[in-house]
């Protein structure tokens, strides 16, 4: 690239539109712990970038993504955003999982007033304004499947997580929730991102006798506590336990025998309805292979760089303030259904939904909030979280 | 070429100063967009982390693949400070309200308002753990695989220390999102530029004092008690000490590598001090030679660039590049990339008539790990 | 008090396997000193092998049983091929089998990763080793954790007869502890080395087998746990099996007691300082051999 | 430190190893000054005893060096105390050369000042001992890279620079040619005196023509002490270490 | 012709120790090869087993080849060696140590039976770990070693070193019995030139890795040997 290019930062870097193609950065893992579920998520973009390409493009430019390996390592995404912002001189970037990972890159976007759009569920309590969030916020999955569990009857849980950022927001969330609607939390446990050793936590939460558990582990660490789990004689009857971060992906690596008839709370699930939905999975499996099942964070990934190509042609510009100008109102037909930006805190409207895992891998929806949920990342809109932030 | 080998070793090292200084401080900044220099001052850093390796291991045989912890310390010595200042006077780091609910700043966060404190405990604090880990192991004469395994779970068990203070370290976060650097906005490229020069004149400074280090009486005795600790004993001395000087010294380097780290990246994060990055530390002065003064330096630089550019073109299969790389390096040229000048110029001298054997000078056996 | 049957036996089926992993290093770096940091590596072979067998051996239980010699042959072939590559350059520098393993492993994973997927994947287990034996009002115990249990003791006292009391263990001895006085002996030290490196790395390919009834089967699965079954290695004592099966045992108690009141987190580094404070007291690890040499 | 020699007194030494007793009550004066030649069988407990007072190996009873119990200190301790040894086989610092080897044995009193700057002139000390045990011209060698018998004589060199003022050494001479064990022998007959030599050895032609007095030990005990013509002659060590052979006493006698 | 050194060269690294050496030994002979330190002999003994391999010359073992061979092929021929400095396998025990070499060898408890007749004082020690032996404890466990392998060769690297008088003198015998009764040859390094002259039917001198003088064995030889030696 060149030096004057890449030095002109104090005012932010515009993106090199000059040609016929526009570049994309996809910032995702894929080596380390986390490459397990982040390359799926990099596999719906690109689904998705080859749609709108041969459907001509943005603003009748081609859409050329440029990938960066983030490694599994925080530092590492900041140093790659960089370069996708500085080198590559990108319109936009795609990707991350962690949160601890946005929180690495997220001043470098805010530097070089870049854009990046963050397809996963995550803890809440953050606005920023060079970040798109489309995966859900803690009202919209988190508190339903609270609500859920308080609608069956349930009086008491186990918080399980992984140790970061977002497992111990959300039980923190959890826990306000807890003490305002008469739940009791009967404890709260962490094990390290991919720690497999479950022995003691599972003896602890058989212990507790509680009624439900809810489990905001990520990754790897999941398979080794299911199969705990069940070891240990516990049930979905006995002990039901509610997910938010096990997708069909996980399910179909942990094994049905051990998932049968255990609670998720997400947005999407494969067997979501619609044509829309009838359509990506079909795309996504005549690309990736049939065997390969899609998730809630590929949907939303897959939706936001939809979403950016609806933003660019509202605003007729590549510009990044133009494009954030445009964002609110901004819908588009999503595999889950009608998704809506909204611009004041640039997260998205979404469908809460519960599914619960069948014999055959799939999730079953059994209840969802009957229409998108305003995002509300600082839970402004709940008593019980006042203070929270 | 052959009056560069004979000339008086002090010119020799002179001249190669003067040399790094003009490549570190006109020809880089001259050459490289401000990005990729910003890349070269975080593979400075590593740079001064492996010189305290080369050091400790090359020269004193302490292999050490904990040095992430120090790396740490200073980091997040600098951090804190820096975090504070950010926050303004009596107030506290955003993360912690956000993710610890704390009402008051911890005790132990306290003193690294004060920029004094905070910058001595940079170097202080890792070679006072050092210091203390050091007596406790050495004293008992735990070494070799030991003392690597050892120091290994050291940093492991640091990581898992951080990640489980969430509220008052930033738990995996790390310490992110830091604006300024004594009052100077790291946002602005010429204060950036600034940070550069300092990591470059760091390093440089603490090239030659590790070279009067190795070349000093302390030096050779430190090659002895890595030869035969038990013989060096004998003769008076005590081994434990003797080593315990080349790790702390180590310790000092990687803390102060960490803290200028942080000014010069933004972050500090137990990813960056872990098994992983520790290792990687090792294999960067294994790789540029782990006995040569200057080796560990290109070694680290080497090894951070090619992790960079490797990646960035193939970043679908660069860790088989990387991979294939330390293998291919390591168990084949022992010596490490410093050692190819000397094979080179063997080369060339093999094919000169071969002088009667028995007066040439005996070869150095390779350097035992 | 159930509970604290039920966190003893977690004690002991945590060192069980700490130790099956461990059982392949006690050869590779306790007899041999090469640390081998693919190992994990080995591990996640042996784990895909079984994947890989239930493609075409679809009853459970009949696959775990030939994936256990299968993946044996499979890690072990993997060892002698990096014995034969690079580790024999090595011997007179154990440090550095440290590093160039540590690359090796790095290529391993990738390549899991590009013939397997990123993903993990998933084996089924026989249903038997999913349930659990109950003894009694509360406490019931795992039977994969039996299982694995009974797998380490018959590993365990194959290992330990065949070290002490066959010619092939003297051989390993040997050849470690003086390699060119073991060849002029007319120990042909080659052919040794990589018949250990074999064994030891065939373990590693069982406890991957065993490791698909507890956790994930995926490229980063051998490198969660490998420091901890080095440091097993190491606080036994480099060269005693008996000192490693030991230590193995008191770890994965102290772990799940501490873990118990505590948390896992707190537990990891407690139990690191108890290593530290042990060595203090036993610098060469639990059991040692002293030799009156000064080297 | 002070550069009067002191004599050796040990009383009572016992060494066991897991029920093995090594060394069994063993009694020994060394005058100041003297050479004294430890011998016995193999295995009758001499290195151990060298093993005892240099603090390698526990050890219960006493030993007395001039007014210091050398017992139950650490090793770096009694070497500082002025306590040199040799090891069996020998023990240098490979990768070092010759003349740092030496420098470092030299070294062990250097302030820290001294010893974080680098060596200029070769010291004297070292100079001479560099020039006595005949590696003058092989001192930029690595030691490592020395035969066998060189090796010797470079602990021997270290000793020297050690300013050791008692010299405990493990067959020193062995592997080493007729000439130069001569030279070895006057080279210790030149530094005892104010210094006492304790050398362990079982070339008899070597001890006969250099030993002042002799101990012989045999299992851990004293067997037999005095001149050597009076341990020569003594029938219990001609049973247990000389030999019966009549005439010239075995192998070495043919260089006698 | 048991062994054949042929214009030899070999060396560590750069530097060579051995330049053109030729040796001999017959069969059924003692053959010692003298010299100062640093002359070259262990270098010497090693190139012949094969620890060392030459840059130049040919090892002929009965007439072969072995240049090329790994030590344990060697030993398998027929050759032992005993290095210098009094090396075992330090955890194994002296038993261990023995039987390490016996085992898969046809009569190899035999051999360790007369090769143990020998050194009666290793008797004693069979269960302690030979890196816990005195010096010349050890010696004696590595010359028994060399012996139970019955060879036709034996290379000994300074075998009395360390040992006590009265047990040199057993292995004098020893070393005389064997080559005269049993046919085994030996080549032989040793300072103590009375016992290496008694010995030896052909001695050879070495100064500086060159054969500088070679004449015939017996204790006439040692005022040439003694000459050439001080030169
Ligand atoms: N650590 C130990 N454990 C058990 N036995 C030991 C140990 N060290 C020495 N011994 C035994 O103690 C005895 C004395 O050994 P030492 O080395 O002192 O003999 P030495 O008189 O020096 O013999 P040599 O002349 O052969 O060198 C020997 O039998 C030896 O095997
Ligand atoms: N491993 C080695 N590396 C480099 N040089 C060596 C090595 N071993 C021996 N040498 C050198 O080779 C030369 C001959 O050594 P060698 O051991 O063969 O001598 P030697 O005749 O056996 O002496 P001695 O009587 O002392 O045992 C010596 O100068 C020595 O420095
Ligand atoms: N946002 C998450 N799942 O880290
Ligand atoms: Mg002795
Ligand atoms: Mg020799």
């Amino acid at each position: 690239g060149s030096k004057t290019g890449e030095n002109d930062s104090a005012g932010g870097v515009t993106a090199d539109t000059s040609g016929d193609t526009v570049k994309v950065g996809l910032l995702n893992s894929l080596s380390g712990t986390m490459a397990i579920s982040e390359v799926t998520v990099r596999d719906a973009i690109m689904l998705a970038v080859e749609e709108i390409n041969a459907a001509g493009g943005v603003l009748g430019k081609k859409i050329a993504p440029v990938g960066e390996d983030g490694a599994s390592d925080w530092p590492t995404f900041a140093e790659k955003a960089e370069k996708l912002i500085k080198v590559d001189r990108v319109a936009a970037v795609f990707g991350c999982w962690t949160s601890a990972s946005r929180k690495a890159v997220k001043p470098v976007f805010e530097e070089n007033k870049a854009l990046l759009f963050y397809p996963v569920q995550y803890e809440g309590l953050e606005q920023s304004p060079y970040i798109f969030y489309t995966g859900a916020t803690t009202n919209q999955q988190i508190v339903p499947g609270l609500d859920y569990l308080k609608a069956q009857g349930k009086k008491s849980v186990y918080l399980v997580g992984s140790d970061y950022v977002f497992p111990r927001t959300a039980n923190k969330i959890i826990k306000a929730y807890a003490e305002a609607n008469g739940l009791k939390v009967l404890g709260e446990d962490y094990a390290p991102l991919g720690s497999t050793e479950f022995g003691t936590i599972v003896n602890k939460v058989k212990a507790s006798k509680a009624e439900a558990v809810f489990n905001t582990l990520n990754g790897d660490s999941n398979v080794a506590f299911f199969k705990e789990y069940k070891s240990a004689g516990l049930t979905a009857a006995s002990m039901p336990v509610v997910s938010v971060s096990i997708a069909e992906e996980e399910v179909k690596s942990i094994g049905t025998q051990y998932l049968a008839g255990q609670l998720t709370a997400w947005n999407y699930y494969q067997t979501t309805s619609g044509a829309a939905n009838d359509k990506f999975v079909k795309a996504y499996k005549a690309k990736f292979g049939a065997d390969k099942p899609t998730s809630d964070p590929m949907e939303a990934a897959y939706v936001s760089v939809y979403l950016w190509k609806a933003m660019v042609e509202k605003a007729g510009s590549f510009d990044v303030e133009k494009v954030k100008g445009a964002a609110d109102g901004v819908t588009f037909e999503a595999p889950e259904g009608l998704v809506t930006i909204d611009g004041a805190t640039q997260h998205i409207h979404k469908t809460a939904r519960i599914g619960k895992i069948g014999d055959d891998g799939l999730i079953t929806e059994v209840w969802n909030s009957g229409g998108p949920v305003k995002p509300d990342p600082y839970l402004k809109g709940y008593t019980w979280a006042t203070g929270l932030s | 070429m052959k009056a560069l080998t004979e000339m008086n070793p002090r010119l020799r090292a002179g001249l190669g100063f003067g040399l790094g200084a003009v490549v570190l401080f006109a020809a880089a900044p001259a050459l490289l967009t401000d990005f990729r220099l910003s890349l070269l001052a975080k593979y400075l850093c590593f740079a001064i982390v492996a010189v305290g390796i080369g050091l400790a291991w090359g020269r004193g045989g302490l292999l050490t693949l904990g040095q992430g912890v120090f790396f740490g310390l200073g980091g997040y010595a600098m951090a804190m400070h820096l975090k504070l200042a950010d926050a303004g006077e009596g107030n506290m780091p955003d993360f912690m309200e956000l993710y610890g609910q704390l009402d008051e700043l911890p005790a132990w966060w306290a003193p690294f308002a004060n920029p004094a404190f905070a910058l001595a405990a940079t170097v202080l604090l890792p070679m006072l753990v050092a210091f203390g880990l050091g007596s406790l192991v050495f004293r008992r004469r735990v070494r070799g695989a030991y003392f690597a395994i050892l120091s290994q779970a050291l940093a492991a068990a640091m990581v898992i220390l951080l990640i489980g203070q969430q509220g008052t370290t930033g738990g995996t976060n790390g310490l992110t999102d830091i604006e300024g650097f004594f009052g100077y906005d790291l946002d602005d490229p010429v204060n950036q530029r600034m940070v550069y020069f300092i990591i470059a004149g760091v390093l440089l400074a603490l090239l030659a004092l590790t070279r009067q280090l190795m070349h000093s009486r302390y030096g050779e005795l430190l090659v002895a008690v890595r030869d035969s600790e038990e013989r060096v004993r004998f003769l008076g001395y005590n081994p434990a000490n003797v080593k315990l000087v080349a790790y702390v010294v180590a310790a000092g380097m990687a803390g102060l590598a960490g803290a200028l780290f942080v000014p010069a990246v933004g972050i500090i994060s137990p990813a960056l001090i872990g098994i992983v990055p520790s290792i990687e530390f090792v294999i960067g002065v294994a790789v540029g030679g782990r006995a040569a003064l200057l080796g560990p330096v290109l070694g680290a630089v080497a090894v951070a660039w090619a992790k960079t550019a490797l990646s960035e073109r193939f970043p679908g299969t660069w860790t088989y590049l990387q991979g294939a790389m330390f293998v291919l390096v390591v168990a084949f040229l022992p010596g490490g990339l410093a050692s190819l000048w000397g094979l080179v110029k063997r080369r060339r001298e093999a094919t000169v008539p071969p002088t009667p054997p028995a007066e040439q000078p005996v070869l150095v056996k390779e350097a035992a790990a | 008090m159930t509970v604290i049957l039920g966190q003893l036996f977690t004690g002991v089926s945590i060192g069980a396997v700490l130790l099956l992993i461990a059982l392949g290093l006690a050869l590779t770096f306790g007899q041999m000193n090469v640390i081998n940091m693919a190992h994990g590596e080995f591990i996640m072979a042996g784990a895909y092998t079984t994947y890989v067998l239930q493609q075409t051996i679809t009853d459970a239980g009949l696959s775990l049983l030939v994936a256990l010699p299968i993946a044996f042959a499979v890690a072990g072939a993997m060892g002698v091929l990096l014995e034969w590559a690079l580790i024999r350059r090595l011997y007179t520098r154990p440090l550095d089998t440290l590093l160039v393993t540590w690359g090796v492993s790095l290529m391993l994973q990738q390549l899991a990763r590009d013939i397997f997927g990123a993903p993990n994947v998933q084996t089924a287990a026989p249903d038997i080793l999913t349930e659990s034996t109950s003894l009694g009002a509360d406490l019931s115990i795992a039977n994969s954790r039996l299982f694995i249990l009974g797998l380490v003791v018959l590993a365990v006292a194959a290992l330990t007869a065949a070290l002490k009391f066959t010619p092939l263990g003297r051989r390993i001895r040997a050849v470690v502890q003086n390699r060119d006085l073991a060849a002029v002996s007319g120990i042909p030290t080659g052919r040794v080395d990589r018949l250990t490196f074999f064994i030891g790395s065939g373990l590693a390919g069982v406890a991957g087998v065993a490791l698909t009834l507890l956790g994930p089967i995926g490229p980063t699965m051998g490198t969660n746990i490998i420091i901890d079954a080095f440091l097993v290695v190491v606080v036994g004592g480099i060269g005693q099996l008996k000192g490693s099966v030991i230590v193995a045992f008191v770890l994965g108690m102290l772990q799940a007691m501490v873990e118990y009141l505590t948390t896992l987190s707190v537990a990891k580094v407690i139990v690191f300082i108890a290593i530290v404070a042990f060595l203090q007291w036993r610098p060469q690890g639990l059991f040692t051999l002293r030799t009156r040499s000064l080297a | 430190m002070s550069e009067t020699a002191g004599g050796l007194r040990i009383r009572g030494l016992r060494v066991a190893f897991d029920g093995f007793v090594a060394v069994d009550g063993v009694d020994l004066d060394v005058a100041p000054g003297d050479i004294r030649f430890l011998i016995g069988p193999n295995g009758a407990g001499k290195t151990t005893l060298v093993d005892a007072v240099t603090g390698l190996v526990k050890a219960t009873g006493s030993a007395l060096f001039g007014e210091q119990e050398l017992l139950g200190r650490e090793v770096h301790r009694i070497a500082r105390l002025g306590v040199g040894r040799t090891f069996q086989t020998a023990a240098l610092f490979e990768e070092l050369t010759v003349l740092q080897n030496l420098d470092i044995a030299a070294g062990a009193g250097r302030s820290p000042w001294t010893m974080l700057r680098r060596r200029g002139a070769v010291p004297d000390d070292v100079a001479y001992a560099l020039e006595t045990i005949g590696l003058a011209d092989r001192r930029d060698v690595l030691a490592g890279t020395l035969a066998h018998g060189q090796k010797q004589w470079l602990e021997i060199g270290m000793l020297l620079v050690q300013n050791a003022r008692l010299l405990l050494l493990d067959e020193p001479v062995a592997g080493m040619s007729h000439e130069e064990r001569e030279a070895t022998g006057e080279l210790l007959g030149k530094v005892a005196g104010e210094r006492t030599v304790v050398v362990i050895e079982h070339d008899m032609d070597f001890l006969r023509r250099f030993a002042r007095t002799v101990t012989v030990l045999h299992a851990g005990k004293v067997l037999s002490e005095g001149t050597v013509a009076q341990v020569q002659a003594d029938p219990k060590v001609q049973e247990v270490y000389l030999g019966h052979a009549t005439g010239e006493p075995a192998a070495q006698g043919a260089e006698a | 012709m048991m062994l054949r050194i042929e214009g030899v060269f070999a060396g560590y690294g750069r530097s060579t120790v051995l330049h053109g050496v030729d040796v001999t030994v017959d069969d059924g002979t003692v053959t010692a090869v003298l010299g100062h330190n640093g002359a070259g002999k262990s270098t010497l003994l090693r190139a012949a087993i094969g620890l060392l391999r030459p840059k130049q010359g040919m090892v002929l073992f009965g007439g072969e080849d072995v240049t090329k061979l790994p030590p344990h092929v060697r030993v398998a021929r027929g050759m032992a060696y005993v290095p210098q400095g009094q090396q075992c396998f330090p955890h194994l025990t002296t038993a261990e140590n023995l039987q390490l070499v016996a085992d898969g060898r046809r009569g190899g408890r035999q051999a360790m039976a007369s090769a143990l007749e020998l050194f009666p004082a290793l008797h004693g020690l069979m269960r302690r770990r030979a890196g816990l032996l005195s010096g010349g404890q050890r010696q004696q466990l590595a010359i028994a070693r060399a012996l139970i392998t019955r060879p036709k060769l034996l290379l000994l690297d300074e075998p009395t070193e360390g040992i006590q008088p009265n047990v040199v003198a057993e292995i004098e015998q020893a070393v005389l019995s064997l080559a005269g009764v049993d046919g085994l040859s030996v080549l032989l390094v040793e300072q103590h030139l009375g016992f290496a002259l008694r010995a030896a039917h052909r001695y050879h001198v070495l100064e500086s890795g060159r054969v500088t003088s070679s004449g015939a064995g017996g204790t006439g030889a040692e005022p040439a040997v003694r000459a050439a030696l001080t030169v």
